[in-house]
């Protein structure tokens, strides 16, 4: 069984799929002979021929159309954005047509896509390379989000993606790319995309994020233990549709939630989730809930960057202040 | 400094507006049957839209966009086509659709706030109109790749406006077009204004069919509304697309006879004489000249012609007033494939609150 | 005084301020003879000349970078959007560049400007032409976002939004551009950018609200008074920087609190005011929070478009709910 | 079928490869003073360059984006404008940059991931470099625009390159920049490659001079690594600019000798062969000859420039290194003129936060 990083599964599974469906294509910058600035798509063209792997003209608008195109066409593509701060042009080709194709069409024409990204901060990069907004595509009725933090996540959560028959944004946590190796059997095996992942069970309060934050959560759980607070830790993983059950279970047990995740605060998907919970499950909360997010600008410039990123530190503040209530 | 490339753009236009052959025809122009049945589209596309535009004004269709003016490149666009090649329209190439199968119903049918009426029976890969300006280009582009991956010998044409050659999706298009030897037909119909956005500022360039030497592809301006020359740069175009020769530009030069849709009132910014001069070159006298000079046409044919489109279209617009509307849960039964746990929510409070309303 | 409708409110405080600094100037489709497709800048053009009211190509993407242009080379640049549908390819110049100018320079260049667009849905317009996207915008560091509810708030807060030394998305609730009038004397008088206007006062329940909504929300607090109930009504106005002060305080006294915003409910900027609540209020709520929204699917087209924005009758069903936990 | 428009695309050179006049010089050339101070801001570049890239590789920089090759270009670029011209750079245009007063020690700064290498403390209007591509192309287009509504005799002037040329802002700035005749110059900076994207990739256009011709405008082709051709295009360009008759577009075919960035390797896609034969027309040895050639310069006095070069980047160097971290309140404070209550809040958090852990 071939031990994997996050970014290898990811390459698993897109020849996965490719192998078995000639409708897939992969498209994007830099995806063909070099294989991807991080060498996600390394190998592909060897394999599936320029004509499936294919080298666009520099242009996102032009990527996130052509996309679009194909998959009401019968392919299924794959698209890249080198980085998520460079899916700002593609947003109209993917809220305009992408989303709303089988709306606007009653069925009669549909868009099977995946956009996939490097997302987040925390490599050191330039000016954005660092991003997390993940909430714009949230928000779109019609899109499906997916965020995975470890290597077997992400294969069967990208092996779903590209069997949907719905457009999916698909980002990868770029700062736990290579962050260490896991068993992932090439068995073809999705997961489903509907669905958090609890990581690790807790009595006292409920830490719900996603992406590289999965990390740290469960470093603070390690120290918090020490302390004799118990927490249970959620990847939510798909962001959208949002699984609130899972989470909702669990507040219903720990009373507390603590929200982390490095996008900006304010109207994020943290929001999302605090709503559902002041909706939902007021009376199931002993604690106010808590945010631990990027603040509310734009991600510094990577000398400062570790201080915008939530940190283990801040974390631990945060579960350690929904303890002060009982 | 020396020359390193050279280019030239050509017209081509057959019939001038006074409908007298410019040069030697094309074989279209000579086969009376296809003629006739193009002549009577354009017939029934003028008719349609005048409908429309009655339905609006009497409150039994909401914003509509007329074709007025465009029936010829609209129809010699699809004529040109293939039904296994893929269209990619703006908002208001009736003329194009219709030949393809769309149902004059069916436009109604969206017009009229009903998204059922881009559930077209016929034309299924056809795309819907894209209100986004010019974002069908790279619809088509992509439509185009699939081809190209598949090795299937077709093409995929887009329709924008003077004004939609300006935008991005139009350059992006253009632009992997050539990179990529694409399948694909960009037709520019160039009516002069954008609105009320007059042809000289959207761009400082003598044609718009210029714009394909940016992306390395060919280029050529025709009359629009001379069928012939539409058809014909189509159907040159089309072949050298679907036998991998890659992509062109065609623009098609017309004149919006109309106000851009219902909404709009034209007489704001734009000149009376302007339009009169324009009345004089419209596409549909032209063509009827040249068959009444050919022989093949005469008044009496044409009153029965109209009798009928009338009849065609009162038909169309009976089925589209007669359709009810969709039932209130039906908005939620298209953003997925299968309706996820919270919209299944959300569907069944609004169908109960609309139950409740008696609605 | 000059009774005016919201447009016509509009249309005052551009001259006024275009009269007054000649760095202003107005740029888009269809601005200049026709005065746009509302009417919005109807006579500009010929009072300020065609150098300083632009008809420009058609297309978003250069509107943007052609704002951002101007507005950090000591311009104020007032771009319109043609329909908040046509918005997403602006987003990129948006947030890469408009929100981060001062950032990235360290307040070398800065990015006043204002982008309007008409906003939000209820007008039988064709498919692209109803939308409600603010909260795409409200996630942006950097950015202020305003809806205007009133003639007399619109020119008060678009004068405001004008002044700002920062960029502002400016959405004009296009359902009620000529619902009444009122008189807006031509003073010049900015409104304040950070705070919320309370609209009516109310004992029982909060309603949070922007934009055409407040229409509904106003008619919901006479038809719930004759039921006894006394809703206060809030009208955010600036969306972000959000004045949740002004939301907390009534919170505090009615205990209850209802929003309603016709965007899809997930990840709207009624998200981040449940939040919100949730954090700081949750011991102020004697219920849960409510929510009444756009479905979570693209706006349908107009037949059955009603059917999708939130009316008197599913907000006063909001508030009878909340009024069932004592 | 009549043709209704010609192009022409011109090449200019004034010294080829082997640094040989091709026809009559242009009056820089003659200039011994100007030539030697651009020459020795070549080399200084260069020297920056190296030295960058070591400070990267040991550790000292972020990822940097070398310049290796596009001297001429660059410094062409710079020595053309005035200082009241506005320019917008993409991310490797140190030439010009230093040209107009910005610092090596700002560059480094900025690589360093400190925004205060953006705050200039020259060239204060220009702007900072723009890592989103071509973006940069629409806000050279709007300084443009406030130019000619402020009747400003000036120029803006932006860079991007061949990848960067198939991307919608820079077609949107071609297209507004002709529809509104404003006073901009648009460079492509051409090496042949945008990252591991070869040219033929990009764009089926045989130049990329002739994308100029969609906006109808002027393009011209000139060799980038031959500094008085760089030079001389953008002297034309920017008095044309200046006195409100238009943009153009110019195309600098130039080769990018280094990786794309530190963070590439271009081993893996590109072959060394065609290395080999760019750096022998790199634009440094070329400028060289032709002032060795000339007798203005020798062996010596090289030396000699090249020690205080590199003297001069040490010095720029060492203030980089020096320059202590931004306190951490300082992420909070460009985000608004003036800081919202609720980013106070956050500050005050932050700021605790580091001083607890003694940061
Ligand atoms: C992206 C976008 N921006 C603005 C609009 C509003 N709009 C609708 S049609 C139109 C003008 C289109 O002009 P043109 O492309 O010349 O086509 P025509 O209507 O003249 O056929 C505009 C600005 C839109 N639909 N989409
Ligand atoms: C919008 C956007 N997409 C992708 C990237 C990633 N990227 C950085 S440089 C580059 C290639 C640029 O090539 P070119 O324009 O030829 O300039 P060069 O680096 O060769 O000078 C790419 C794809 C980016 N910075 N911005
Ligand atoms: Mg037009
Ligand atoms: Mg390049």
């Amino acid at each position: 069984m071939p031990a994997l990083t996050l970014i290898e599964a990811v390459t698993q599974a897109l020849a996965y799929e490719m192998d078995k469906d000639p409708s897939v294509v992969v498209l994007g910058e830099d995806v063909g002979v070099n294989g991807g600035v991080f060498r996600a798509t390394v190998g592909l063209q060897a394999r599936f021929g320029s004509e499936r792997v294919i080298d666009t003209p520099l242009d996102e608008t032009t990527i996130a159309g052509l996309t679009v195109g194909l998959a009401t066409q019968g392919m299924k593509p794959i698209a890249e954005a080198q980085f998520e701060g460079f899916i700002y042009p593609m947003i109209d080709q993917i809220a305009c047509h992408a989303t709303r194709m089988r709306h606007r069409t009653r069925g009669r024409l549909t868009c099977p896509m995946v956009l996939r990204a490097p997302w987040g901060g925390g490599i050191r990069a330039p000016e954005h390379h660092s991003e997390a907004n993940e909430a714009l595509f949230t928000h779109m009725p019609g899109l499906r989000v997916v965020i995975p933090s470890s290597p077997s996540r992400a294969y069967g959560l990208l092996l779903a993606a590209i069997r949907d028959p719905d457009p999916v944004i698909w980002f990868e946590p770029k700062r736990i790319y290579r962050q260490y190796k896991e068993d992932v059997p090439d068995d073809g095996e999705a997961l489903p995309l509907d669905v958090c992942f609890v990581l690790r069970e807790g009595r006292d309060a409920t830490v719900v994020t996603w992406g590289a934050q999965v990390k740290e959560c469960l470093e603070t759980a390690e120290l918090l233990a020490k302390e004799g607070i118990e927490i249970e830790v959620i990847d939510v993983a798909t962001l959208k549709p949002l699984d609130f059950d899972t989470i909702h279970e669990s507040v219903r047990k720990t009373g507390r939630c603590v929200i982390v995740h490095e996008a900006p605060r304010n109207g994020a998907v943290g929001s999302e989730i605090a709503a559902r919970l002041a909706e939902e499950a007021m009376f199931d909360l002993i604690a106010p809930v808590k945010r631990v997010a990027g603040y509310d600008i734009p991600i510094p410039l990577f000398r400062l960057e570790m201080e915008y990123l939530p940190s283990v530190e801040r974390i631990a503040d945060g579960v350690r202040e929904v303890m002060g209530y009982r | 400094m020396s020359i390193i490339a050279r280019f030239e753009i050509e017209y081509l236009q057959y019939l001038n507006a006074d409908a007298q052959a410019v040069g030697e025809l094309p074989s279209l122009a000579h086969d009376r049957e296809r003629v006739l049945e193009l002549y009577k589209l354009m017939s029934l596309v003028r008719v349609f839209d005048s409908k429309a535009i009655a339905l609006q004004r009497t409150g039994k269709l909401g914003t509509y966009a007329s074709c007025l003016g465009h029936e010829a490149a609209h129809v010699g666009i699809g004529a040109a086509m293939q039904p296994d090649d893929v269209f990619a329209p703006m908002y208001r190439e009736y003329g194009t659709q219709i030949y393809r199968g769309v149902q004059p119903r069916e436009i109604l049918l969206y017009w009229g706030g009903d998204e059922r009426g881009n559930d077209y029976a016929n034309a299924r890969h056809d795309y819907a109109w894209s209100v986004p300006i010019s974002t069908q280009c790279l619809h088509a582009a992509g439509a185009a790749l699939a081809f190209k991956i598949r090795k299937q010998a077709n093409a995929a044409v887009c329709v924008c406006g003077d004004g939609g050659s300006s935008k991005a999706d139009f350059y992006g298009a253009l632009n992997v077009a050539g990179a990529q030897q694409l399948p694909l037909v960009l037709v520019v119909v160039n009516n002069q204004w954008a609105i009320s956005v007059p042809r000289h500022l959207q761009s400082g360039a003598q044609t718009l069919a210029q714009k394909a030497i940016a992306g390395g592809i060919q280029g050529i301006q025709v009359d629009g509304n001379d069928l012939f020359a539409v058809h014909e740069a189509m159907d040159v175009a089309l072949k050298k697309a679907r036998a991998g020769q890659g992509a062109t530009v065609i623009e098609a030069v017309t004149y919006r006879l109309s106000d851009h849709t219902t909404a709009d009132d034209a007489r704001r910014y734009r000149e009376d004489a302007e339009l009169e001069e324009a009345m004089g070159k419209e596409p549909l006298i032209r063509l009827r000249r040249y068959l009444n000079e050919k022989g093949w046409w005469d008044d009496q044919q044409e009153a029965e012609m109209l009798h009928a489109a009338r009849a065609e279209i009162d038909i169309e617009v009976e089925a589209y007033l007669s359709t009810p509307r969709q039932p209130v849960g039906a908005m939620f039964d298209y953003t997925y494939a299968e309706i996820t746990d919270e919209l299944a929510v959300q569907r069944a409070a609004a169908v109960a609150l609309a139950e409740r309303a008696g609605r």
